[in-house]
């Protein structure tokens, strides 16, 4: 019946952040431990993009590259860490000594983040959430604020709740496993909050380990978790995720996340760790070429092959 | 295309009345990016529209379909045909409240037992609701696709004064005029265009009444008011509508609806 | 590691019903013209429930069987209708007329439905939504509030929207085409609003088509959309969801709901399709064997097999 | 099991802090069958005590993992061991609305680096939060952990004074009487146990104050009661922690833990 006439959106990472990611913006990078926009954190300080509001739950080594890189100035986030492995030299330098500025921060939890995604992508006003009753964060973060339930609780008495505000940002971007040209992207092993991310969003860039045919896509749409009328670009960047994972390309970097501690406790070494494997590399490619095949060997994974299932045609 | 009326053209005399329908709904999406559609005529104006004047019109399906490319022309919004193959199929929630009433959709698609001249829209029940004359489906999405859409569009296969009424029996999804009163801030401008087999009755938004802006062939302003229980505006620049022409009309019973699910 | 311990919830859909549908129960039955749980309302039909609020988005063919045989009082729905395919006789006159008797209805729209789901399964107070402003359904239903956001609207004015309670049915029922015997359940094609109505339940009962062994189901984690946790029982119960359909094992039975206009537009014609399908049938295995093998023919599917993806394995 | 001490028995020569704070912490989830658990002790504790006192215990994951069955240890709450074969790998809204905040969860595990006296955690800065001596991550799901579990276990690998805080520099976490008199109502019991090489801390409730219940073989009241910021209350039938037994250490070293990731 209807002719085929998807877009392609297909661009490369420079075209892309150039087009989507200006000084000011306020950028969401989401990836839960799986699938850290990495690749375009390392674009954005390549183009020396300034004055960003970065909005991240986890606010890891991407951010803490991007902070030292000079390109943020303000932080939304609910978690400042580097996984269980450490600190985050350069955000903690920022946040606690303002060195060599100071960081505008947002605190948040883990649900109240998901909660703004959810509030924007879905344009509400704000969004209720059974958090932060008592808590010291609402008296350092005024946009968490309670609502009355206009119904009675269980105890018959009006009820109240704290809520937080939508996000929405200029632009959110995601890494994911696959997409077609259009943009339906499609992410298996942890989900997290991106598809929510990328719906809040003015505007929305996917980064994917690879670009497959429709047909692939088409053979299973409960796989696709951001359809393409969501997705302004679409770019293909293999191991984009790295020292993160992609579920069923490649494993997680312990040993960065481990070294990053070090790295950046160090300001002369984070420096000259910005210098040679951001500025110093063109691109993502160079990247990935300069770690080398054997490194890569070693975060290679085996095969696990989900069985499929029938959709049906009719007969 | 041709340049006859539906009543004296070779091709188009048997033009029936859903093929005129659809093929002067689906003019009306030019341009769309996303259309909400039901099974029926909305899908057919929606189909012919991606094959002529919205080549990059996607349809979304209230079930939770984005981008189905169907192997045979579905009889429900939730046919199997429609999920197989499709680029999308997503939860309910994330189809209700991100691409919906996130403010992913152009063009919204209804129908309605009656219909007001703000465009406001009854689907719920003939007589008082709590003692109905009869008990229609009710809103479904309905109120969501008119709440959230940039704008609606309102296909009326009856147009009479019961259908196009002063006053609904009931309101079941209010344009952007009673939302404004009612102290909640619409998104879209509600109902902007209501197609039936007499002619185009249009508005643009908050504040304005359905005027009649354009007329089938043969058909007089007079047969509109007659048709319509509010004193109906007529615009200046009242126009005629083209006639379904044969590419029109070839693609849709052609490529469309082979099978003449919905062309009877 | 972790040594099995799976809790096997199977049982028969007889136990099922006799265990977690009691009279006066409020019952959520789900699934969106996809999956809709029919084999079950018909056990509740069989066993003679009386007094129960039925909460059902579409309220269709099956919920004007369970209104005839006068197993409900209460209907909380925001679709009355028989689909495309005409009117639900017996509720229309139990609506219109109180014949025999009256019904409650809370009306809702789709949306609202599904906030009502989500603030349950979120054990929220309320849910906002940008639903019913103007709308006479909040007159006809009181349920449906405002509540002031505590942010100022794009206008800098403070902002009101409309909200809906949570819903939290004694038991939900939904159908899906296959589980492990824990119940974590596997759904695809539309997957409704199923996950949300069974969180919000105190107890919730899945009927599949298949039970499969456990690395069925772990082999593709991604398609679990109820885990195991959230689910109190399974029910083997093939081609249950008739005359609606199960992707990829059996298709709509379009001619069964062209019928049931007129078969449930005559009160005599439905209490004769009553006795000889419903109660004239030990269970559902009758009900399909009654139907015959060359009517299932009809409804036949052939195979559109997902592609499978790579979950990767350490190696 | 044995009798003895972790200082005095034969194959508990060697028992490390891990092994103690995990076999202890085990022994408390019997009969419970939810956990939210992190990496690390939690998944050690929750682990052990599946193959132990609670056979039918379930690890949800922050990341969204339920029912996994690793291949390995796994290292972070996202390493993707976790997600090859298991049971269901579901959303963050899903994971935290539903699951979590929807009351699926008995048993919370958290680490922070401050508790006070009524089970209240922080784990965002030590000093004034504007202007922090240290930077912490942060709540991560903490905040809703504590709010929405039905009780929470604390482990803490310091017992000190300014661990065990009279005044918390910050609340991240705040239990069940802090949310009361910020007039939100509170799901469960907020922090229950706290274990530590020292002993067992624990409280049933809103209103109670954590009190010393139990101590290892060999560490008296008062050695806690100095390592503890407030003036510790000490339960009548103060108890004595029976040392990690064969069984259970067998259990963890050769099938928990083999690799010794977190036995460190």
């Amino acid at each position: 019946m209807a002719v085929e006439t998807a877009t392609d959106k297909t661009m490369t990472m420079r075209e892309a952040v150039g087009a989507y990611v200006r000084d000011g913006d306020t950028v969401s990078l989401e990836g839960f431990t799986h699938l850290i926009p990495t690749a375009a954190g390392h674009e954005i300080i390549r183009q020396g993009r300034r004055g960003l509001t970065v909005v991240r739950m986890t606010a890891d080594i991407v951010v803490d590259q991007m902070l030292a890189a000079g390109c943020v100035s303000r932080l939304v986030s609910s978690f400042v860490g580097n996984s269980s492995a450490g600190s985050l030299g350069e955000l903690r330098r920022r946040v606690e000594r303002a060195d060599p500025e100071p960081l505008a921060f947002e605190e948040y939890s883990h649900y109240g983040m998901i909660c703004r995604y959810i509030a924007g992508a879905q344009r509400l006003p704000f969004y209720p959430l059974r958090s932060y009753g008592g808590s010291d964060l609402p008296g350092v973060n005024p946009a968490m604020r309670k609502v009355t339930s206009p119904y009675p609780g269980p105890d018959g008495e009006s009820e109240q709740i704290y809520v937080v505000p939508p996000v929405n940002p200029d632009v959110t971007i995601v890494h994911a496993q696959r997409a077609d040209r259009s943009g339906n992207t499609q992410v298996w092993g942890l989900t997290g909050v991106q598809a929510e991310a990328v719906y809040a969003a003015r505007k929305a860039v996917v980064v994917v380990e690879e670009i497959v045919e429709d047909e692939v896509v088409r053979s299973d749409p409960n796989r696709t978790l951001i359809p393409a009328h969501a997705v302004d670009a679409v770019v293909v960047c293999p191991r984009g995720a790295h020292p993160s994972f992609a579920q069923g390309y490649y494993d997680r970097d312990n040993a960065f996340y481990r070294a990053w501690a070090g790295i950046s406790k160090d300001k002369e070494r984070l420096t000259a760790w910005l210098a040679e494997w951001v500025h110093g590399t063109r691109d993502h490619a160079e990247y990935v070429a300069k770690l080398g095949e054997e490194f890569w060997d070693g975060l290679a994974v085996g095969e696990a092959m989900s069985l499929p299932v029938n959709y049906g045609r009719r007969l | 295309m041709t340049t006859g009326t539906s009543e004296n053209t070779g091709s188009a005399a048997a033009v029936t009345s859903s093929e005129l329908l659809s093929v002067v709904a689906s003019r009306e999406l030019a341009g769309r990016r996303t259309v909400f559609a039901g099974i029926g005529l909305p899908t057919l104006a929606a189909s012919l529209a991606h094959l002529t004047v919205a080549p990059g019109l996607e349809i979304v399906y209230e079930s939770g379909v984005c981008g189905a490319h169907p192997s045979h022309l579905p009889e429900t919004i939730a046919d199997a045909v429609l999920i197989t193959g499709a680029e999308a199929v997503i939860p309910m929630p994330t189809l209700f409240g991100s691409v919906l009433q996130g403010g992913h959709i152009d063009v919204g698609f209804l129908g309605a037992a009656q219909i007001d001249k703000w465009g406001n829209l009854n689907s719920s029940v003939i007589g008082d609701w709590h003692h109905p004359k009869a008990r229609l489906p009710g809103s479904g999405g309905a109120n969501e696709v008119m709440a959230n859409s940039r704008e609606v569009f309102v296909v009326m296969r009856r147009h009479d004064p019961r259908s196009f009424t002063e006053e609904l029996d009931f309101c079941t999804s209010p344009g952007p005029d009673r939302a404004l009163a009612d102290g909640i801030r619409p998104l879209g401008a509600g109902v902007t265009r209501v197609i039936t087999e007499l002619g185009i009755l249009a508005r643009e938004g908050v504040g304005e009444e359905l005027k009649l802006t354009a007329l089938h062939p043969g058909v007089t302003a007079e047969d509109v008011k007659a048709g319509t229980g509010w004193d109906l505006q007529v615009a200046d620049d009242l126009s005629v509508i083209e006639p379904p022409g044969d590419a029109e009309l070839a693609l849709l019973r052609d490529d469309v609806d082979p099978e003449r699910v919905y062309l009877r």
